[in-house]
């Protein structure tokens, strides 16, 4: 850590970068950077009617959209988009607007503490299941959990973001010598990610995240992707939907989407081809048949084994609309199909998600304008570090069950709530001697804690987060306070750093040398320190400090330059795929298809006025519904507002039915975000989870098939009103309720 | 305006090309109905929410909200393009004359529709004559503390530019009139135009698909200006001669295709 | 070849016979001192159902009426079923109708005195009080519907602290003007041919109770001066407060034609508005007529079945006008085909509140059509009351379906929601406890008769002989 | 200057009470010094009486004046004082202005009309008057002064004209 600079010489050389934007950089109270001075010299946050600009990440998903938040007078008053990011381009989402309202949460945990698993209290109290405890002897648990545990005996369990945190552990886990952090969101299971990377693998060679350039493609065919919603980075995608709309190179473009239930990236669709789930593959493999026909291509072995009357018989199209589709495709002058969540998420979806790639290849899009790329590896990464596919997770339950870990920690992630019960994660914790959880929120994850040491807010944290996908550019999106802690919280890492700095037991000696960074911030600056030479990024500084400085005040640090590389496009289309339909599970009538709230996602359910804006599709509000096509529930007697039960082998879920008249006659569809146990007063008791429901069956790659179950439907005589934004009289007819 | 003031006037000065200041344009064919608008606006104007009941029964306070029908029956059926609804900021307001205390007042200067909140009776008579149903009403006190214990952490993000309306009052869409303001202030003060662009609303800033845009419509140079003069243009309800200042692109379908 | 006069059925003679005039009030003089005195009893005698009816109706308006107004006042509109799109809900339903109710008061006792209908003499005054009371309902629920009722005093034309005045381009405005005239106007009416009836009970009064007495009649003896301005003012407000009667109610009908809205911009509310006034204001005179000719003594002798007869009559007119111009409003939006007023005429008829239409054509058209055409029925009593209940619910119906039905519609159709009302209906049984027990009181602090009028009707009244047959005939002492 | 009385006479019908009145007028009596007192408005053409004169109506007219006068102050007046265009309406419409007015001078015409009564009857007055509750019963009285001296003659004559009774009556309190 060098010689500190004054706040002021800070602003001077905010002021150079200023020019471009009204952006202060700035760390609010809690940077280390600020020396005192009297207070004739206020700092200009304190300044009445005065406000302050602050570029920072959003956490709300690992996205790592660039934000600017509007303080005054050390409070955080509107959350806006960051210009000048790459990823985002100053736009945000209605959960990057409503972050504010997770700072300031009225349920947030304030203090660390001793907890009493199960006890849904949060604050030292008579009788309360928590005991508060100082940040010091907090320190000294984890250091002990630390130092008295077998290397082997410790686990980390991490969310999607903050990246940095990630980086820190896997430093500290591999100096004691501990198994590597593992990563976990329910944004990266419902995506299937590690699926689409598997196939990326397998078909390029090459590791790292597929990148489809939407915005300059002629026509897209979407096999489930939900790309304006949550997978991956829908701001990126919803800007490239745009541009892919009306600012097209090649023409207003051409969406059709292949799903069974309307998804808001459906309902923007041209055509929207309802299929029957688990026949993606089939499909994909027909239309790639049909395609090199129509162009006169020799049939390429990977579509050899494709039977169209087959697949439309198993997707419940008729096989001439497939035709017409493969024409479209085949005339269209930039074709691109894009393999998403619900497609890969069924035992066939490994092969659905490399047959797309390889559809890509037949029309030769591959590394082109409106093609597949393989996206950049975002600045300081040594690779893109996937969330932990079904399979890892299963292996991590299994080895949580044996005993063998003794302490766990986990940050940023609710698997208790976002993994299937079926995987029995919370029997699993059951385990563990000692779970630490340095959770914001009293999550059902943090309710299994022994310790709860809360992490600040993100808005209130440092950081950085690699991009994953979303930009051309290389991009790194940094993380400032934008206020002081609201609470009594920690930063996770200055945490477990202080604690690997305890000189105590056999891990202290090491860690302490391995982790010789004096704080949170020393690290981070430590890692940019690769970038000083880095010429190729918009900025770049003489020395680190200056350069943290800028990193700063430009919410981070992007390659101007487009990063993105073809993927090689050796024998893509020599690999061959037996087209077989996929293996379901229980003995349901229906499909069950459960999808990812575009509102809540998995953890905005805490934010009261994320529960009050209306889902895109259903203007749903504040709670879970069932989609029911309408003449199925003509058929089984069900009205509005009726409560049904959904039942699986693994479990059921009640909720109100909306009759939703874009979803398969046999197939239900029901959101993820709700039904939270605990996560505070608005998400309490709101609402079912239907992951209750779903089973432990993998694909290929080992992801979760989540779309593979069947399911019953019982009534329950009860009715609740859901609370909907539109008119139900004006929309669906004088009769509806 | 004052102009028009110096004769007294016995018949209507509007005239159907009497172009407005400020104005909008929603690209229907990009909008995808993310919804960023609304929590957005809701953010930046104080809004309160209303909870699961009174948002069930339409009480709820959005001043945007995105509209959408569906068309035909599965498997034909088609969601309509997205339609977000706000206050039009009509030339000839009907909301305005309705209004026996002047709480729905017409701006001079901006020529946009005002609501005074501190004058508003509740009547509700506005919200009647509104074709767009553009105006909410605080049925409660959503913003007292004391009633809801859990605002007073969630009110630290209150926007000091933004009144806090109380029960009793009608509200609705702004165009972020404190954001137009401050950057008429900040133009006047290194006295230059105000730039295109330079001034947004809370839900053009946020709008990923960029198909809310804003400026000024009485330059015809401006970004907006530009938009609305697209082919697809169209206001709504325009047959009632409201004269609205937003304009909207209709969702197309491409031509040769379904 | 001459068409020879053939004999009635023995039935139907017997009807005739009810013809003889001497049934009449106008031909069963009493002496004054002797009518004066049965009223005064009317007015004293106060037995213990009195007492428990006032008493029920006190402990409903401190709960439905203050209790409940305070606590909305409190909570907010939030507590009523007021919604979007349905802004305005059962308060201005109830403003309207009560506005209709007191529309009869003037009707009869200032038409009828223009008209020199003979038949008004007695229930003149019980009609006015209607008017009076009416009106306060009416004003109480159009501030139950403010959302700052605690504001309201920004309706009166006085400037703020900026110089700023309410706006006289809204009807709300117009409305409050008509109003305020309308009801200080009908009081003044109601009081001026009270002064010589005080006067008279004044004259009978002893002890404290004298005082109010005195007071109220001003000092007033029956010299020719004071007779001759009292009736010079009565005439001027007989002829004046006809047109404001009708202007009241037709700006209150401007509340709605003028707003832009399917199924409100209609030009004939005016006169459609001023009739359903009259509709169920007459529907309620026929109501309190019967509650006090069956509850106050000797009310027999004043009110009879000719009055029932009279009121029966313009009812039946007065419920054809009303068809007339619903069908009028109705057919021309259907003919019309402007799409949202199709809309909402589907909406109001098929609609899940379409049983509140029929309800409504049964109420208003069929019930009094099919009974009040047969002298002997519309001459019952009870019979004439039940059928004035009916007709007000129905022309209440008529009301909802205009506001909050009419409202559910709009043009924007994302937004079209139902309309549960909550506390409103408690706020309805207040009003209406409120009229009853201020009627109730009033009852039995002045004569509910107009005696001076009824004497001087009596007085030019005569029978002459013509022929065979006593005819009754009228001479012009006025 | 000779002491004078009040003579109050009470008939209990019209007739008499013509008749009285033709009598006194005969004994010298003015019409504008005597006084009926009935509790039903009789025309004065009934009693053979000269027609009072009344200022109401033309009270009302004046009220009626100022009414309309204030009416277009509150169309007009107010929104000179504080011009605001709404709707696009101008801020001084025509076709407003007779709702306005109207109102306001049916209110003004009414409102005066009973002042008018008021002022021109002298109400109200509480001061002590000649007066027999009688009247409100259906008598009619006929008020009228007279010498000490001739009051003999006066009762004599009325009783034979039809008077229920003649005395002289003292003002007292109604």
């Amino acid at each position: 850590m060098s010689e500190p600079i004054s706040r002021r010489d800070f602003l001077k050389l905010a002021s150079a970068g200023a020019a471009t934007t009204a952006v202060l950089t700035g760390c609010g109270p809690a940077s280390r950077y600020v020396t005192r001075e009297p207070y004739t010299k206020m700092p200009e946050y304190t300044y009445n009617g005065q406000s302050t600009f602050y570029a920072t990440t959003c956490r709300e998903c690992s996205a790592g959209c660039g934000l600017v938040v509007r303080t005054m007078q050390g409070r955080a008053i509107k959350v806006e988009g960051n210009k000048n990011n790459p990823v985002n381009l100053g736009k945000t989402c209605a959960r990057g607007q409503v972050t504010l309202q997770g700072l300031y949460n009225p349920d947030r945990i304030q203090n660390p503490g001793k907890h009493t698993r199960g006890a849904n209290s949060w604050s030292s109290g008579q009788g309360s299941g928590f005991q508060e405890i100082t940040w010091i002897d907090a320190i000294n648990e984890v250091s002990n959990a630390l130092s008295t545990n077998e290397p082997d005996e410790i686990a980390f369990l991490l969310g999607m973001a903050p990246d940095h945190l990630f980086d820190l552990v896997s430093e500290l886990t591999t100096a004691i010598g501990a198994p590597a952090p593992i990563r976990f969101g329910a944004l990266g299971m419902f995506e299937a990610r590690k699926t689409l990377m598997q196939a990326a693998s397998r078909m390029f060679g090459t590791r790292g995240l597929p990148s489809f350039d939407i915005g300059e493609a002629g026509v897209v065919f979407s096999f489930g992707a939900n790309f304006l919603e949550t997978w991956f980075s829908p701001v990126a995608q919803t800007r490239e939907f745009a541009k892919f709309r009306q600012r097209n190179p090649a023409g207003r473009g051409h969406l059709v989407q292949f799903e069974a239930r309307m998804s808001q990236t459906g309902s923007k669709a041209d055509e929207w081809i309802a299929i029957r789930p688990g026949s993606e593959a089939q499909v994909v493999l027909a239309i790639g048949r049909l395609v090199a026909e129509s162009r006169g291509l020799p049939l390429p072995p990977a579509f050899a084994n494709a039977d169209v009357e087959a697949a439309a018989a198993a997707a419940d199209v008729p096989s001439g609309t497939l035709v017409h589709l493969a024409g479209v495709f085949a005339q269209a002058a930039r074709a691109l199909a894009i393999p998403g969540g619900a497609a890969l998420a069924q035992s066939t979806g490994l092969e659905a998600a490399e047959a797309v790639l390889a559809l890509n290849a037949l029309v030769g899009n591959l590394g082109k304008a409106g093609g597949v790329f393989m996206a950049p590896l975002a600045p300081i990464a040594d690779a893109y570090h996937a969330p932990a596919s079904g399979r890892e997770m299963m292996e991590f339950i299994g080895k949580l069950n044996s005993g063998k870990i003794k302490a766990l920690f986990i940050h940023g992630t609710n698997p208790v709530f976002e993994l299937p019960r079926a995987l029995g994660f919370m029997e699993a914790l059951a385990q563990v001697p000692q779970v630490i959880s340095f959770s914001s929120f009293p999550d059902e994850t943090a309710l299994q804690a022994d310790y709860v040491f809360p992490d600040h807010h993100g808005l209130e944290s440092w950081g950085y987060q690699q991009v994953a996908t979303g930009a051309n550019a290389a991009v790194l999106s940094g993380s400032q306070p934008v206020v002081a802690p609201f609470y009594n919280t920690q930063s996770t890492a200055d945490v477990l750093l202080a604690a690997a700095h305890l000189p105590r037991g056999r891990a202290g000696g090491q860690l302490s040398q391995a982790l010789s960074y004096s704080d949170e911030l020393a690290y981070i600056q430590s890692k940019l320190g690769s970038l000083l030479a880095d010429g190729s990024g918009f900025f770049s500084a003489p020395e680190i400090d200056t350069f943290t400085a800028y990193f700063q005040q430009h919410g981070g640090w992007w390659t101007m330059d487009d990063r993105r590389v073809a993927p090689p496009t050796a024998d893509v289309l020599n690999r061959t795929f037996e087209a077989a339909p996929a293996a379901l599970d229980g003995d349901g009538e229906f499909h069950f298809v459960p999808f990812v709230s575009p509102i809540l996602a998995e953890a905005g359910a805490n934010k009261p006025w994320l529960q009050e804006v209306p889902d895109p599709t259903t203007t749903v509000m504040w709670n879970t519904w069932i989609e029911i096509n309408p003449e199925t529930a003509e058929r089984l007697g069900i009205q509005d507002q009726d409560v049904v039960r959904v039942v699986s082998p693994m479990g059921s879920a009640e909720a109100t039915v909306y009759k939703y008249p874009a979803i398969r006659p046999d197939t239900i569809a029901m959101p993820f975000g709700q039904g939270h146990t605990v996560y505070g007063q608005f998400a309490e008791k709101r609402g079912a989870n239907p992951t209750d429901l779903l089973g432990t069956r993998l694909n290929a790659a080992g992801d979760l098939t989540f779309g593979s179950m069947k399911i019953r439907i019982e009534k329950t005589g009860r009715t609740r009103e859901l609370a909907r934004l539109e008119g139900a009289l004006g929309v669906y007819g004088f009769d509806a309720k | 305006m004052s102009t028009e003031l110096e004769l007294p006037m016995f018949t209507n000065t509007s005239e159907e090309d009497l172009g407005g200041r400020w104005g909008m344009v929603i690209d229907q064919d990009i909008c995808t109905g993310c919804q960023a608008c609304v929590a957005a606006c809701a953010m930046e104007n104080n809004i309160p929410y209303v909870g699961e009941k009174d948002a069930a029964y339409g009480r709820s306070l959005h001043w945007i909200r995105i509209e959408r029908f569906w068309q035909d029956a599965f498997p034909e059926v088609k969601m309509t393009p997205y339609q977000p609804m706000l206050c039009q900021q009509c030339h000839k307001a009907p909301c305005e004359p309705v209004c026996p205390v002047f709480a729905s007042v017409h701006s001079a200067s901006e020529d946009i529709n005002l609501q005074v909140y501190n004058r508003c009776v509740g009547t509700r008579y506005c919200s009647n004559n509104c074709p767009y149903q553009a105006r909410t009403f605080n049925w409660r006190d959503y913003t007292d503390t004391r009633r809801q214990p859990e605002l007073t952490t969630l009110q630290n993000q209150l926007n000091p530019d933004v009144t806090v309306r109380r029960r009793g009052v009608m509200e609705k869409c702004t165009f972020c009139i404190q954001r137009i303001r401050h950057s008429e202030d900040a133009a006047k003060a290194d006295n230059r135009p105000v730039e295109d662009g330079e001034t947004l609303p809370a839900c053009a800033q946020a709008c990923p698909a960029d198909a809310i845009v804003f400026g000024r419509i009485d330059d015809p140079e401006s970004r907006v200006s530009q938009a609305a003069r697209s082919a697809r243009g169209y206001h709504q309800l325009e047959e009632l001669g409201t004269l609205p200042r937003v304009t909207y692109l209709k969702g197309e379908t491409d031509g040769h295709r379904g | 070849m001459a068409i020879a006069a053939r004999p009635m059925l023995p039935a139907k003679a017997h009807a005739q016979e009810h013809e003889d005039p001497r049934e009449h009030l106008m031909h069963d003089p009493r002496p004054r001192g002797e009518m004066n005195a049965m009223v005064l009893e009317s007015m004293h005698t106060a037995g213990w159902r009195f007492y428990a009816a006032a008493g029920v109706l006190t402990l409903l308006v401190l709960t439905c009426f203050f209790y409940a107004w305070g606590y909305m006042i409190a909570n907010g509109l939030g507590v009523a079923g007021v919604n979007r799109p349905v802004f305005w809900g059962i308060f201005l339903v109830n403003t309207v109708f009560w506005i209709g109710i007191s529309h009869a008061g003037t009707f009869i006792s200032a038409i009828l005195r223009v008209m020199k209908v003979e038949g008004r003499r007695p229930f003149t005054r019980a009609a006015e009080l209607m008017t009076t009371f009416g009106l306060v309902q009416a004003g109480a629920s159009i501030f139950m519907h403010m959302g700052r009722v605690w504001l309201g005093y920004l309706l009166f034309p006085f400037p703020n602290e900026r110089g700023l005045w309410p706006n006289f381009h809204s009807p709300l405005m117009w409305d409050f003007l008509a109003i305020n005239t309308y009801l200080l106007c009908s009081t003044m009416y109601l009081f001026l041919p009270l002064i010589p009836d005080i006067a008279m009970v004044r004259d009978h009064a002893t002890g404290w109770r004298k005082i109010p007495y005195r007071i109220l009649s001003l000092g007033f003896r029956g010299t020719e001066g004071e007779w001759k301005n009292l009736q010079t003012a009565m005439n001027i407000f007989a002829f004046a407060i006809i047109p404001v009667m009708f202007s009241v109610h037709t700006i209150v009908s401007w509340d709605f034609a003028m707003a832009m809205r399917p199924g409100w911009s209609s030009s004939v509310f005016g006169p459609y508005f001023v009739i359903g006034a009259l509709h169920s204001g007459m529907a309620a005179v026929a109501i309190v007529l019967f509650m006090i000719r069956s509850t106050m003594k000797h009310m027999k002798y004043f009110i009879r079945a000719e009055h029932f007869n009279l009121m029966g009559k313009l009812m039946l007119i007065v419920s054809m006008a009303w068809a007339y111009f619903y069908f009028n409003d109705y057919l021309v939006m259907w003919y019309g085909g402007d799409k949202w007023e199709k809309i909402l005429q589907e909406f109001t008829e098929k609609g899940p509140l379409g049983y509140l239409w029929f309800a409504m054509l049964i109420f208003n058209i069929a019930v009094p059509w099919l009974i009040l055409w047969n002298r002997k029925w519309r001459s019952t009593p009870w019979l004439l009351a039940s059928v004035g209940l009916i007709i007000n619910i129905g022309m209440w119906l008529e009301r909802y379906i205009i506001i909050p039905v009419g409202l559910t519609i709009n043009r924007m159709p994302f937004t079209w929601r139902l309309y549960v009302p909550a506390i409103e209906v408690f706020l309805t049984i207040g009003t209406i406890s409120l009229f009853l027990l201020l009627y109730m009181l009033a009852s039995r602090l002045i004569p509910i008769i107009p005696v001076w009028e009824v004497q001087e009707g009596q007085a030019a009244h005569m029978l002459r002989k013509v022929g065979k047959a006593e005819v009754s005939t009228v001479s012009e002492i006025e | 200057m000779a002491e004078r009385v009040m003579l109050l006479a009470l008939f209990d019908d019209i007739g008499p009470a013509a008749n009285g009145i033709a009598k006194l007028r005969d004994l010298g009596v003015g019409d504008e010094s005597m006084n009926v007192i009935s509790g039903l408005p009789f025309p004065a053409r009934v009693l053979g009486r000269p027609r009072a004169i009344t200022h109401v109506s033309k009270i009302a007219l004046v009220g009626s004046a100022l009414g309309a006068v204030f009416g277009l102050f509150l169309l007009y007046g107010t929104a000179y004082l504080y011009p605001l265009q709404v709707g696009g309406q101008p801020v001084y419409p025509i076709p407003m202005a007779f709702v306005t007015i109207f109102e306001m001078a049916m209110l003004g015409f009414m409102g005066f009309a009973f002042l008018g009564l008021f002022v021109d009857s002298g109400f109200p007055s509480y001061t002590p008057k000649e007066y027999v509750p009688e009247v409100s019963s259906g008598k009619i009285a006929v008020l009228f002064p007279c010498e000490r001296a001739d009051e003999k003659r006066f009762v004599e004559s009325l009783t034979g004209a039809g008077a229920e009774s003649v005395k002289p009556v003292e003002a007292r309190h109604l």
